[in-house]
């Protein structure tokens, strides 16, 4: 019986998943008034589908060329999430096993000062930053929206890896400076082996986040670095191209998937079962 | 080579985590702190090897003081009570660890980690991992690694405590000769067996609520207790603690049972006294002077022993019998206290005397 | 008590950085440092850039232009017409004498088509002729106004040209630099410009904005449904009335009502008829098309003291006209297409050029799109000038007024399409000679035939049905229809104009805050706009009154013209 | 360099970075909301609490907080459920597990703001294909966007797909890496699937659980995209969140003294509500004697 429910509430949820997907895919492959006249979804049968959408964003048409803000989105996404993961992943190894603070303000204040970061929506800190990055003379640079697109993702990783390094038994890393690791190395050469899955989903969190961040590469940039999401909303005219932008949500996802489809394999089971009884 | 400490003290808030620790070991010898838990016996180990910092006191080693020294420049080795291994490594692996900081070749280290994993009886497994193995043989693993590299200080933290009873007694034997090979450690053993503290302990150490409360070679400081906490920490099970009272030559348990002044008592002013009775020197039974009626509360079997826990009109009495017996709760039973068995402490717990052998 | 203290420690960086701030807002006055604003009579001298070297000219005089063959070329360019060059001072003839190699502006532009696709296409051909770069930044049309802000109210200046809505420009005016007068006058560009929008593109007297656009809001209707027997039966029989094209919002609401779900023959196939097509998306434009609801209700050719605010400043947004004109907005939610309530210009635009409504009344938008090829409703549709009304409030005498001849019109002069160079540009010059260029006789005349540019009449000689129809190849009833509706805007006596004050943004904001609260019936028209005129008052005084009014009285003049 | 070198190395780097990189924003927001600053002039002049004055009687600011009652909380708590549901299939082992892990994953790939004009291209009632789609079966449309109740529906529809895959996967992680003996301890005890799920997994997850729950009420605090597109806070201002509301603010109005002062008010609010949402959570899942 629940067997039943659970195979069944996995199809419903999957196709709930695919539904909006595929209609993004068939309404990318028709022209502007096969979206205007009515809800069709079958090609051939119900349109004459065409390639128009696609043409468009990628340089084809001459309409737009996503391919350079997709290099773009690479750089700045990669460079971003190692920092967040990397400095990220150090902090909340602290936060897990040290005490810091001062006076009543402790780890998990600390903590919730990582996180808080996210609570507010950019579009409050969209002038502080554009100030900030002027200040710098870091606008429109890439490495101006690593920057800033690090305060956000680096929380999130925080948050995750605190749980998650706590749920390694302290005494491995123990063990490891007993044996003569000091904690850098004990961290490198005990934990880090044994937080793949930890990374991985820090990493697929912070790459995602990074990725489809829209709003700070909107403001913070103007023609040089523009982001592939700055990039596919910049196509949404006095009239909304609907083909078009069903054809870009589809083409701005595939080089996440093919990422997550790589480090998704570290997702293991049963992470720590033979360090501690 | 040896291991000072002055005074040593740990205070968190108002919580005495250790307090007064003054102490000195020698390398060679097998130190055992016995204790129950949370008496401070992890924590002393966890202050040496540095995991812990301590807020009175002084550490030395060799004359140096030691708390300038991080955990990793200590050469300390630790086995916990629970078998820490690194998972993601293979047995050779986790033994190589701890010998890759030593400075030896490759093949060195690996020859040395080959020698301790035989040592250890672990050669047919050396490929596995740590999640492929008994609880035993985890153990043994985390013992290969912290003797491997014949630190100056080797602390055992309850070893063989959640390991079964066969695999306990058995290596417990094997201490004896593993700890031989590392005479120039300070070898520090926790644990909570008596059994084992005879074993393989050269010096015993009580500790109770954060103190040291009495040292000594296990044998003397099992036959003299000096006081009853010590009484109940070194003696598995517990001794029965009654109330006792010299007057006018006779010796009476709970004011009721009473007896002549057995040899070991005699000359000692009249009053009330406490008596301590080991279980082992109970018996089930009605004879001779003193007999008790009891109800066994919890009787359980461990070994070729039956351990019986009973209330009497005197108090909490434990008695353990030979071979394998069945009671069950509510039972009533005799039991024979030997007079001539008693520890004898005043009433605030200090040792007048003991029987002796 | 632990759980305060946890509270009050995760709340303790805030006093921190509160100290830290007071103590660092001495001499900080981060953005306004090197913003720009005011005299545009010094900035003039400056950042005009190197200016072009003279070279040989490239291209012929008043040689034919060919759009396919020019470097960037979309589709609807490649079925451009070819035209002549012209004889302005900025043809392509001219341009090409210009050498820019080795420069660049950058234009901040929404995406293609609108707007977008002219762009890219003249700055393409700009680069030929001249070797100059136009580097273009596309953002969506919601994000055009932030984007300029923000850099202006840093002070920044990352662009040289920007495009906009001409209607910003009471927030922008003091940011941009003021277009020289002989592209407005003589052999300029600019020259033939109508003179309504020579001043609308006026700020504080000065030219601020480079037309290359003239809007207004007109009436589009189906005259397949107007002219079908079935439907004027049927509306005779419901109302006792001929069906003819609304004279007033009244007529129009009662059209659209008692005609809304009626087949048609000529109806595209699966596509049902509403009454109307309306933009009533709160935050996408809505409060552009109510202003057309209340225009003839609320401004009265009687009164010169304005029709967004009496002479006291007093806001009239909720005065019986408006309320009048908001009832009928709201009424009107009764017959549009399904979703219609939630409909943005972009879907007004799709829906009625589909065939989705009878009627519609916004920019000239949908009507490209119902005179495109594809267009199911191609030939259907005409153009009228927006319905009046049979009454009109007087803010003077507190009373309604009879209208002469029975209807009060009061045209809405709606924003469009402008574009600007900002003071903080270094390159001014060339981005005026790419601005003209842009602008030139042959450039202008293709963009018009091309709906989808965005680019609409806005010149004397564009005013003359052959151009589109043998331009276009548009029917020529609809395109006469459509020009005489133009021309009698550009006559008319009692026009409406936007608020062009600063502030005009949270101003309209609020506005279609209380109109979207009425259309959704949360709250009656009257309280709804009583909200509104409170929230004015409130908006007037934290931007300055004086301020407003200074700029207003620019607005009352055009009004009263 | 002792242990006190290590603490800091871990931790300063990350968050000297995190904090370099935020003070100026920070600090520069609260001394704009004692400012003026407006379309119409820009500059750090000072006004007092003047905006915080207007701030604490803005009543759409406090409706629009309201509303957070709803949208944060009842799409976490759907998107807590359901992730968690779908991560306990996965990780209970389901066939082609990998398949169905990496599909779940896809919405949160997704760009919200370009996924949500696809959500209206499904939804706009005209041209849209829910309605074509209850046309084709012969049911009657629905008035996706123009009435209240299916409007909260489209955007609860389009931020829980979106989001729960973030849960779905943040709770994967914590289920991956929970103690196995527990487990095998009810498995010999002969506990039911259903016992060992409230007695076992759940008390376990509970850090985790916690953890998940804060970051999606602050994420999903800060609903936008499908707003701005789906409703544009319609009908009316029913669906008007403060994201929604301080946008306009600050970025369509350039209210920047007023829109800052929002923000902080907001950041306050939300600091104290999640921190007592914390506590109440720690309360409800700690440790009890069953």
């Amino acid at each position: 019986m629940s067997r039943i429910f659970k195979y069944a509430f996995v199809i419903f949820w999957t196709l709930f998943v695919l539904a909006p997907l595929s209609w993004a895919l068939v309404t990318s492959f028709k022209t502007p008034a096969a979206v205007n006249q009515g809800a069709t979804f079958i090609p051939w049968v119900q349109f004459d589908p065409t390639l128009d959408g696609w043409k468009d964003i990628l340089g084809i048409s001459g309409y737009a060329n996503l391919i350079p803000n997709m290099i773009n989105s690479m750089i700045i996404t990669f460079f971003a999430s190692l920092i967040s993961v990397t400095l990220g992943g150090l902090a909340a190894y602290g936060l897990s096993r040290f005490r810091y603070g001062w006076k009543y303000y402790g780890n998990s204040d600390i903590i919730f000062f990582f996180i808080a970061q996210r609570i507010l929506p950019p579009v409050v800190l969209a002038i502080p930053f554009f100030l900030l990055l002027k200040n710098l003379r870091l606008l429109d640079t890439h490495l101006g929206l690593i920057l800033v697109l690090t305060s956000g993702l680096m929380p999130i990783v925080v948050w995750l890896m605190v749980d998650f390094f706590n749920q390694i038994p302290r005494e491995i890393d123990e063990m490891a400076m007993l044996e003569g690791c000091n904690p850098l190395q004990a961290f490198r050469r005990a934990i880090l082996p044994l937080s793949k899955p930890g990374i991985a989903i820090s990493a697929i969190f912070a790459v995602i986040f990074g990725w489809n961040d829209l709003f700070f590469a909107l403001v913070l940039t103007f023609t040089e670095v523009k982001t592939l999401p700055a990039a596919v909303v910049a196509l949404n005219g006095t009239v909304t191209p609907f083909w078009t932008l069903a054809a870009s949500a589809i083409f701005s996802i595939l080089p996440l998937i093919g990422f997550v489809f790589v480090v998704e394999r570290y997702l293991a089971k049963g992470g720590f079962s033979g360090a501690v009884r | 080579m040896s291991l000072e400490l002055k005074d040593l003290g740990i205070t968190d808030g108002t919580d005495m985590i250790l307090e007064g620790i003054t102490y000195t070991f020698e390398p060679g010898r097998v130190y055992v702190l016995m204790g129950r838990t949370l008496s401070g016996k992890t924590s002393l180990m966890r202050t040496i090897a540095g995991l812990l910092d301590f807020t009175d006191g002084d550490m030395y080693f060799n004359g140096e003081d030691f708390d300038v020294l991080p955990t990793w420049k200590r050469s300390t080795s630790m086995v916990y009570q629970q078998f820490i291994n690194y998972p993601n490594r293979t047995v050779l692996g986790n033994v190589l660890f701890p010998l890759l900081r030593s400075g030896l070749s490759k093949a060195e280290a690996k020859a040395k980690a080959l020698e301790m994993i035989d040592k250890v009886g672990l050669s047919s497994f050396a490929d596995r991992k740590p999640g492929q193995l008994s609880g035993g043989q985890q153990q043994r693993v985390a013992i290969a690694r912290a003797l491997i590299r014949n630190s100056n200080i080797l602390l055992l933290d309850e070893p063989l405590m959640n390991l079964d009873y066969k695999l306990r007694e058995q290596l417990r034997e094997d201490f004896r000769e593993l700890f031989t090979t590392s005479k120039d450690s300070v070898t520090i053993y926790a644990t909570t067996e008596p059994a084992e503290a005879l074993l393989v302990g050269d010096e015993l150490l009580v500790m109770h609520e954060g103190r040291i409360i009495q040292s000594g070679v296990p044998a003397e400081v099992f036959e003299n207790p000096n006081s009853v906490t010590v009484a109940q920490i070194v003696n598995e099970p517990p001794m029965s603690v009654l109330t006792a009272e010299i007057s006018n030559g006779t010796f009476s348990i709970g004011h009721r049972m009473k007896s002549q002044i057995p040899a070991h008592l005699v000359g000692l002013p009249d009053g009330d006294y406490q008596a301590g009775f080991r279980a082992s020197e109970l018996t089930i039974g009605s004879e001779g002077d003193m007999k008790e009626e009891g109800e066994v509360d919890v009787a359980e079997v461990a070994g070729s022993e039956t351990l019986i826990y009973l209330n009497t009109p005197t108090g909490y009495t434990i008695v353990q019998e030979e071979g394998i017996h069945q009671y069950i709760s509510g039972d009533k039973l005799g039991i024979t206290i030997p007079p001539e068995r008693a520890f004898l402490f005043d009433l605030s717990g200090n040792l007048v005397v003991a029987p002796g052998n | 008590m632990r759980d305060r203290k946890r509270l009050l420690t995760r709340l303790a960086p805030i006093p921190l950085v509160v100290v830290l701030a007071a103590c660092s807002s001495g001499g900080s006055d981060q953005g306004a440092e090197d913003s720009a604003g005011g005299g545009s009579d010094t900035a003039a001298a400056e950042g005009m850039g190197p200016g072009p070297a003279v070279k040989e000219a490239t291209f012929d005089q008043n040689g034919l232009v060919d759009y396919t063959q020019q470097p960037y070329t979309p589709e609807a360019y490649a079925a451009a017409a070819k035209v002549n060059d012209g004889d302005d001072d900025c043809s392509y003839y001219e341009t090409s004498k210009k050498d820019y190699s080795g420069q660049s502006i950058t234009v901040l532009a929404p995406p293609p088509p609108n707007m977008g696709e002219p762009m890219a296409q003249h700055g393409a051909m700009f680069k030929e002729l001249t070797g100059g770069d136009v580097i273009i930044e596309n953002v969506s049309v919601g994000e055009l106004y932030s984007k300029a802000q923000t850099a202006f109210q840093t002070g920044v200046s990352p662009y040289d040209v920007t495009v906009n809505f001409s209607t910003w420009i009471g927030d922008f005016g003091d940011f941009y630099y003021a277009i020289p007068e002989e592209y407005t006058s003589g052999t300029g560009s600019l020259a033939t410009m109508l003179p309504l929008y020579k001043e609308i593109y006026k700020w504080d007297g000065e030219t601020k904005l480079f037309g290359i656009d003239g809007d207004r809001h007109f009436m589009k209707y189906r005259t397949d449904v107007l002219n079908d027997p079935a439907a004027q039966a049927y509306f005779k029989e419901q109302t006792g009335q001929d069906l003819k094209v609304p004279e007033t919002w009244t007529e129009y609401n009662l059209i659209a009502s008692t005609l809304n779900g009626f087949e048609v023959a000529s109806q595209p196939a699966g596509v049902p008829l509403a009454g109307s097509v309306e933009i009533m998306k709160r935050d996408d434009l809505m409060w552009s098309a109510f202003i057309n609801r209340v225009a003839p209700y609320a401004k009265n050719p009687n009164v010169t003291t304005g029709f967004w605010f009496d002479e006291n400043m007093t806001p009239q947004v909720n005065n019986p006209g408006f309320v009048r004109g908001l009832t009928e907005f709201v009424e009107a939610t009764n017959y549009v297409p399904q979703g219609g309530q939630n409909f943005g210009l972009s879907d007004e635009i799709s829906a009625f050029g589909s065939g989705q409504g009878i009627f519609s009344y916004t920019w000239d938008d949908a009507w490209s799109q119902a005179n495109q090829d594809d267009s199911p409703i191609r030939g259907n549709v005409e153009a009228a000038p927006n319905p009046g009304a049979e009454e009109v409030w007087n803010s003077e005498t507190q009373q309604w007024d009879t209208p002469e001849g029975g209807v009060n019109r009061a045209p809405y002069i709606a924003w469009g399409w402008s574009s600007a160079i900002p003071q903080g540009s270094e390159n001014k010059q060339m981005a005026l000679d790419f601005l003209c260029f842009f602008a030139n006789e042959a450039n202008y005349q293709v963009d018009l035939t091309i709906g989808r540019t965005g680019v609409n009449p806005v010149r004397e000689e564009s005013f003359v049905p052959e151009f589109w129809v043998e331009g276009l190849g548009w029917l020529p009833g609809p395109t006469q229809t459509w020009i005489d509706t133009l021309q009698e805007y550009n006559t008319a006596s009692n026009r409406v104009f936007d608020l062009r004050v600063p502030g005009n943004g949270p101003l309209m904001a609020a506005l279609a805050d209380g109109v979207a609260l009425a259309l959704a019936g949360q709250k009656d028209p009257q309280a709804a706009l009583d909200e509104v005129a409170q929230k004015w008052e409130q908006i007037v005084q934290d931007i300055g009154e004086d301020q407003i009014k200074e700029a207003y009285q620019a607005v009352i003049d055009l009004e009263n013209s | 360099m002792g242990i006190n070198f290590y603490k800091r190395l871990f931790l300063l780097p990350g968050l000297l970075l995190l904090i370099a990189i935020i003070i100026f924003p920070l600090l520069f927001s609260i001394r704009v909301s004692f400012s003026s600053w407006n379309v119409s002039r820009s500059g750090l002049d000072f006004v007092g609490g003047a905006n915080w004055a207007r701030m604490w009687s803005d009543a759409d600011f406090w409706g629009a907080m309201l509303r957070l009652l709803n949208f944060g909380v009842v799409t976490t708590s759907i998107q807590y459920i359901l992730g968690f549901m779908l991560a306990h299939y996965v990780w209970q082992g389901i066939k082609s597990g990998r398949l169905f892990r990496l599909i779940w994953l896809v919405p949160l790939m997704t760009t919200p703001s370009i996924m949500a004009i696809v959500w209206r291209s499904i939804f706009r009632e005209d041209i849209g294909a829910a309605n074509g789609l209850l046309k084709s079966v012969g049911l009657s449309t629905i008035g996706w966007s123009t009435e209240i109740v299916p409007a909260m529906f489209t955007i609860y529809v389009a931020e829980i797909w979106q989001w729960t895959p973030f849960m779905f996967l943040f709770l994967l992680a914590g289920l991956l890496i929970l103690p196995k003996e527990p487990f095998l301890a009810a498995e010999i005890d002969g506990s039911s699937p259903t016992r060992t799920f409230w007695r076992i997994t759940l008390p376990l997850m509970a850090p985790i659980s916690i953890g998940a729950i804060l970051i999606r009420l602050i994420e999903s605090s800060k609903i936008f995209d499908s707003i701005f597109v789906l409703t544009s806070a319609g009908p009316g201002n029913a669906t008007e969140t403060p994201t929604y509301f301080l946008w306009k603010r600050s970025l369509t109005e350039f209210q920047i003294a007023y829109g800052a002062t929002l923000a902080l008010t907001y950041l306050i609010v939300m600091i104290i509500v999640l921190t007592i949402v914390a506590k109440v959570l720690t309360y409800i899942s700690r440790p009890r004697g069953w």
